[in-house]
């Protein structure tokens, strides 16, 4: 398959910035106070230099930056043609990128600082960044194991999850100590239904046409069954999962940390399982 | 306006890689980049076994994934129905390797783009056939013009129940297979 | 440096064709001496025998580790009437490039030895013809170097990389080095 | 610096001629445009030697150089169609790594010498042994190609009886069978075959590019194909159907085949009346070959022998079992060549439309030829390898040369103290590497011509450069209807000679210069004469046809003693077998966890002479060993893993594909891969060489090689790449 491990960084860090600026607006929503202000700082902060570090990745796989051949115009060319998600997605990614930087450096000058159209513009573009990491694959009729609705969902639900993780870990450095109520059960619910959506793939691509059953098995049980079951399902999402139902929103720094790192370390095996995984349609039938 | 199409007859295939070779060396392909690939598998248990071979290059579909994905309109498809790709134009993203179910697309390490084959173009503007079609030792390929209804590639279609690969992807390729 | 140019490069030419006996008993005396004042150091010299295999070994006319013909290093043809699988291949001889030089040996009236025949782009005939031009302050030095002789560089590249040893190694480091020079005197003035 | 050397360029005219070089000419961009755009072109008709079939080409010749190599539509072989490996031909020729200069071994090296120094002192040499232990002292193989003719003359000349070809490791059982049942060797009339069985042949992994178009034709107006094969090759793949029977039991099937034929009289009486004899002699020794018993050998089904036989008798007379090629690999394959030979004559096919056909022009034999050179005689000593002897009377005329190492090495019958190989690489060819580096070593005198340092060629005293098909001239070709010459599309590269110059230098200077006292034309026109064409005629056009290509249907004229096809030929008694061809095991049996040892050729290679060929190495780098998955699992064999394969012999180790396509109690590889000339560096050490697992031995009739009765053992020895 064409993409690989660098792609799926792209992915992870595009649905990563996206999430924690939509996780940071939840946040300033439920009203901005001092106990969650390094939150709401961070994760809008963080949001435009994370999609742009992915963006540079996406940059370096692009096959003409490996050959040596320095012709940067030719990115201004992704922006013309409607009928691919990538021309939708490096619409979304431009705008999105200045949208949260100018809003995530007024939160940091001054976390009360508000402005509606901003806040709603940047919400709708770190939504439509999130969807568009899966829509990407989600159309590509060539790899049955994609072409479905449930990857877009699960990229949303992966990036708000590993959003979550990224303006937890962000607001630390900003000296934030506890996290909003509403992180608990959102946490627990997100867990709950990554896990859900994750068998509804694999069910519907155990039972759909023969390379969608190769991919699946390819992750069940196959060469990547130990990333799949071990980094994925257990450490990505169960382990956090139940620290995050079970551990008090006053928890210490050290397990609220082990949390998020857990997060994002399965936020990123699940784009990477699922680049990996991709097989082509059967063509000798 | 023509309207390209082939056919390849796998029954008279001899998997011999010889229009593998022509088509490398038509267009001075660097050693490992091929436009047409030989694919096999094997069906069934010792004695009952068969092995089937494959040839697979671009299909040239009038309905291509590639140029829907490609994000620079680098990809284009001719009035003639041949689809090429603009090297210049490219931004090298790869999404139509990912989108082809043909996989008919390979990178240029050299250009930094995929290619993929051109059904030979420039020989057929100038009436020769294709290099794999005039190369072949089976004689197991047909290249001709749609639109004209005296083109042998009509009787050859129709004669030899010729099916486009993967018919139901909707792709509308214009190689037709017998297999 | 204000060395003779003439003189090192067929000083380079000599010392990397195949050796003699001859060549041998040279570069025990006169040789060592000669790349001493050029600030090289060949170091001890092997027995006869041994330099053989070496350079056999390094830059032999079958299977070497370091080809000294340039067309192996050249794009073979850039004719559209040429074979394209053949034109983009590199590592064959008769390149264009041999080609070019051949036919500018027979236009000043030089012919290629039998040992040279099918690479007329041999570096060691190369350098001499070099020779003649930097004596005769021929104006075409220049192209000669930029088209021609800017495959040292890889022999250089490709030297190290094959680990080669002895007084051989010092040869194509001074090669390299004295090139450097060369492009810098005959280019770096327009630059 | 004061410097006394010598210098390389030397100026061939006045000198001083420097200032002749103009900025326009000493630009290199500049001068390369101008010379393609003004560089003459001229197309030279010739023939391609990527492999043995000689197919027609057209090479294009830019400023002295090959820039293209065609198919010439004008040549029946190819009909304008050339495969992989005509297609790398400029690589060939212009690869870094070939022969340039000949090469004299000094110590463990060799070092350039001139061409007279190595034909006068080769020559002494010969002489020297010619002396003192007889003109038999000299063997001298090759895979014969256009220049044959110059090796016999030479070595009836010289006295020797031991010019010996590749034949025994290739088609000496058909030879043998065919000439002495049809007085010659037919081939098939492919384009018109109705149904035709193969018994290993494998026309698209053993390429001969106009059979393939004619096979094809074949198919498609619907011919019934079958493959008997333990393999599931690339032509079972395109058979109608395949027969995945047990190694070395065709001969088993084809007796049934002839068994049934005959009970229910489904052959062509007329033809069996007229142009047969010993029918009743078959008759009466088949009775016994019931496709019952034939089931119990070959593990095939009686009720699929019996359909096969039935449908292949009612597509008579365009009804064909292919003589084949390469059928040397079994102790009973000389009798399976009989059985087919009988089952092609019970279908009356012979100048049958779709059925076998003799050649229809043949040069006259040199033997036959006078008037260049004196009277050839007959040697006095009998052959080394017995061939044409007591023992081997049927082997005469294609020699036994994979036994070479066993005679130098015991010395008998008589001493051997030089070798000289043509075109030919038996080291890695002839089975038992070890044990031809070992005798080799032994001989006083070792030459070969190649145009790359072969395996063989590193064991020579001597090394001849040849100049590649691409530069040289040959005595002329016959195909199909037409005559064709091989010329030389531009000068020798290098400081090589064609073949037919370095036999005639040879020769001088081993004092039987005159017998080759004429030029390559004066010689080529005495074979052109019976066709009144010119060997200038020939230059000009490359191909010239002798008739309309028509072709008349008809039995033609067959030079056996009794005029008829002899079903039953006295011939193979005096070899040592029955009158009438008759069941014979083959010489080993599988089992005990030893397998059968198969291997054969690709469509991308050449026997060992392709794999450091650029384009061609890159098709297929190297070979793996096909193992029947249920044989893998036993072994604990997994797909991809190394593994080794060991004979009495000898042993290599190779990567396993695990498939289903094998007969579970065989292996298979491809052969050539595995050189190890350190002068071929593509090649080097790339799979593995059959040649050290396959035994130097002999199949009693026809003497060949018989070389896939060996057995060998598979074990993993490390895991693969996708373990």
């Amino acid at each position: 398959m064409a993409w690989g491990i660098i792609i799926a960084i792209y992915l992870f860090l595009a649905g990563a910035g996206a999430g924690a600026f939509l996780i940071a607006v939840m946040t300033e929503r439920s009203g901005i106070n001092k106990e969650n202000e390094a939150l709401v700082k961070a994760g809008t902060i963080l949001a435009a230099p994370l999609v742009a570090i992915g963006t540079l990745f996406l940059v370096l796989d692009l096959t003409w930056v490996e050959a040596g051949k320095f012709e940067p115009w030719r990115i201004f060319y992704l922006y013309t043609h409607f009928t691919s998600m990538i021309t939708w997605g490096t619409w979304i990614l431009t705008l999105f990128m200045p949208v949260s930087f100018v809003y995530g450096w007024m939160k940091l000058k001054n976390p009360y600082y508000t402005n509606n159209a901003l806040r709603c513009a940047g919400a709708v573009l770190a939504f439509a960044t999130s969807v568009y990491t899966g829509v990407l694959l989600g159309v590509v009729k060539a790899v049955p194991f994609w072409n479905n609705a449930v990857i877009p969902m699960l990229f949303v639900v992966s990036a708000l999850v590993t959003g979550m993780a990224t303006a937890i870990l962000g607001s630390f450095v900003f000296g934030g100590k506890t996290l909003p109520d509403f992180f608990k059960p959102l946490h627990t619910w997100l867990a709950v239904i990554e896990l859900l959506l994750l068998f509804f793939l694999l069910m519907i691509a155990a039972n759909g046409p023969e390379a969608a059953r190769q991919s699946a098995e390819m992750i069940i049980s196959g060469k990547y069954s130990l990333y799949f079951w071990g980094v994925l399902v257990f450490l990505g999402i169960i382990v956090p999962g139940v620290i995050g139902a079970t551990a008090s929103p006053k928890a210490g720094k050290g397990i609220k940390a082990l949390d998020a790192l857990l997060v994002l370390a399965g936020g990123f095996t699940l784009r990477a399982l699922i680049l990996l995984a991709a097989v082509p349609v059967t063509l000798m039938n | 306006m023509p309207k390209y199409a082939m056919v390849i007859d796998m029954t008279k295939c001899a998997a011999c890689q010889a229009c593998t070779v022509a088509c490398e060396a038509e267009w001075g392909l660097p050693p490992g980049e091929k436009f047409t690939r030989l694919e096999e598998r094997e069906i069934g248990k010792f004695p009952n076994v068969r092995r089937e071979f494959l040839l697979i290059q671009c299909q040239h579909c009038d309905k291509a994934p590639c140029i829907e994905v490609c994000p620079t309109g680098a990809t284009y498809k001719r009035e003639d129905g041949i689809v090429l790709l603009d090297d210049k134009r490219c931004a090298g993203c790869k999404y139509c390797m990912v989108a082809c179910p043909y996989q008919a697309r390979v990178i240029n390490h050299e250009k930094g783009v995929p290619e993929k084959c051109r059904f030979c173009y420039h020989r057929v503007e100038q009436g020769k056939k294709p290099a794999c079609v005039s190369t072949c030792i089976g004689e197991a390929r047909y290249f001709g013009d749609l639109e004209d209804p005296n083109d042998e590639i009509h009787r050859i279609i129709h004669q030899k129940q010729a099916k486009p690969l993967r018919g139901d992807l909707g792709t509308k390729p214009s190689i037709y297979y017998v297999r | 440096m204000e060395h003779n140019r003439v003189e090192i490069y067929r000083l380079l030419a000599y010392t990397l064709s195949e050796p003699d006996l001859e060549l041998y008993r040279w570069l025990k005396s006169d040789g060592a001496k000669a790349f001493g004042e050029l600030g090289v150091n060949l170091g001890e010299l092997p027995g006869l025998p041994e330099l053989s295999r070496q350079y056999q070994e390094y830059f032999g006319l079958y299977a070497p580790k370091v080809s000294l013909i340039e067309s192996v290093y050249r794009k073979w043809s850039s004719d559209p009437e040429v074979d394209p699988v053949m034109a983009n291949s590199r590592g064959f001889l008769m390149s264009d490039h041999a080609l070019h030089v051949a036919a500018l040996y027979e236009k000043a009236g030089l012919s290629i030895p039998e040992e040279f025949s099918g690479m007329p782009d041999h570096l060691v005939l190369e350098l001499e013809f070099m020779a003649m031009l930097v004596e005769n302050n021929h104006p075409g030095q220049r192209d000669f170097l930029v088209d021609h002789l800017s495959f040292i560089e890889q022999v250089v590249e490709k030297s190290r990389e094959e680990n080669i040893m002895g007084i051989y190694r010092e040869i194509v480091e001074f090669l390299g080095k004295f090139y450097q020079e060369e492009k810098n005197l005959l280019l770096g003035k327009q630059g | 610096m004061k410097l006394t050397r010598r210098s390389f360029l030397k100026a061939s005219a006045a000198t001083g001629a420097l200032a002749a070089l103009s900025g326009g000419v000493m630009s290199f961009e500049r001068w390369a445009a101008k010379a393609a755009e003004t560089g003459d072109v001229k197309l030279v008709p010739s023939i391609c030697e990527m492999c043995g079939t000689k197919c027609g080409i057209i090479v294009k010749v830019k400023n002295g150089r090959v820039v293209k190599i065609e198919g010439n539509k004008e040549h029946p072989n190819g009909k304008g169609k050339i495969c992989a490996r005509g297609n790398a031909g400029m690589k060939l020729l212009y690869d870094p790594d070939r022969l340039k200069q000949p090469l004299k071994k000094e110590g463990d090296k060799f070092v350039p010498i001139s061409w007279e120094q190595a034909f006068k002192e080769i020559g002494e040499k010969l002489k020297e042994i010619k002396a003192k232990y007889g003109p038999e002292a000299l063997v001298w193989s090759t895979h014969p190609e256009l220049a044959y003719d110059y090796e016999v003359i030479f070595n009836l000349a010289f006295g020797s009886p031991n010019l010996t070809s590749h034949a025994p490791t290739c088609y000496s059982p058909r030879n043998v069978a065919y000439k002495a049942m049809y007085g010659e060797v037919p081939t098939v009339d492919y384009g018109n075959v109705k149904y035709y069985i193969s018994c290993g042949r494998n026309l698209v992994e053993g390429i001969n590019v106009s059979q393939v178009l004619g096979i094809m034709k074949a198919k498609e107006k619907g011919a019934k194909l079958i493959a008997l094969d333990p393999r599931y090759s690339n032509f079972a793949a395109l058979a109608s159907e395949w027969v995945p029977i047990r190694p070395g039991t065709d001969l088993a099937f084809l007796l049934a085949m002839i068994h049934l034929i005959i009970k229910n009289e489904w052959y062509d009486k007329e033809f069996v009346k007229n142009y047969t004899i010993g029918f009743e002699e078959v008759a009466a020794e088949v009775e016994k070959y019931t496709p019952k018993w034939a089931e119990e050998i070959t593990g095939i089904p009686a009720a699929t022998i019996e359909r096969i036989t039935e449908e292949f008798a009612k597509a008579k007379p365009a009804a064909v079992v292919d003589p084949g090629w390469h059928v040397s690999r079994y102790m009973n394959s000389t009798e399976m060549l009989r059985a087919g030979a009988v089952i092609n004559a019970l279908m009356g096919n012979l100048g049958m439309k779709g059925g076998l056909k003799f050649p229809k022009y043949k040069f006259t034999k040199v033997e036959e030829r006078e008037g260049l050179w004196p009277k050839l005689e007959k040697p006095k000593a009998k052959r080394f390898d017995g061939a044409g002897g007591e023992k081997w009377p049927l082997a005469k005329g294609l020699g036994m040369i994979q036994m070479l190492p066993e005679h130098i090495l015991s010395g008998q019958p008589y001493p051997i103290k030089a070798y000289i190989a043509n075109h030919h690489n038996p080291v890695r060819s002839a089975g038992n590497s070890e044990k031809w580096i070992e005798a080799l070593k032994q001989l006083e005198l070792v030459v070969v011509i190649d145009v790359q340092m072969s395996e063989t060629a590193m064991m020579a005293h001597y090394v001849l450069p040849e100049s590649t098909y691409l530069e040289r001239f040959d005595p002329p070709q016959i195909a199909g209807n037409a005559v064709a010459l091989r010329q030389p599309a531009v000068e020798p590269l290098h400081n090589t000679m064609g073949v037919d110059d370095i036999i005639k230098e040879l020769a001088h200077e081993a004092g039987i210069g005159q017998y080759f006292n004429f030029t390559l034309e004066q010689f080529s026109d005495q074979m052109l004469k019976p066709f009144n064409i010119t060997f200038k005629q020939l230059m000009e056009k490359g191909v010239i046809a002798l008739d309309d290509g028509k072709t008349e249907y008809k039995v033609p004229e067959i030079k056996t003693d009794s005029g008829k096809i002899e079903l039953a030929s006295g011939a193979f008694e005096k070899a040592g077998a029955k009158r009438v061809p008759t069941w014979k095991p083959p010489g080993v049996t599988e089992g005990n966890g030893k397998l059968r040892f198969l291997h054969g050729h690709t469509a991308v290679h050449t026997h060992t002479s392709t794999f450091n060929n650029e384009y061609l190495h890159a098709l297929m780098p190297e070979n793996v060993l096909w193992i029947n998955t249920r044989t893998a699992e036993k072994l604990g064999i997994k797909n991809g893993d190394l593994v080794e394969v060991k004979s009495d012999y000898g042993k290599v180790t190779i990567k396993a594909k695990v498939t289903e396509a094998i007969h579970p109690d065989a292996v298979y590889m491809v052969h050539g891969f595995g050189g190890f000339s350190p002068y071929q560096k593509k090649a080097y050490k790339k799979g593995a060489s059959t040649s050290f697992i396959i035994p130097c031995h002999v199949e009693p009739v026809s003497g060949a090689a018989a070389d896939c009765e060996v057995l060998v053992e598979v074990r993993k020895v490390g895991g693969g790449a996708n373990a």
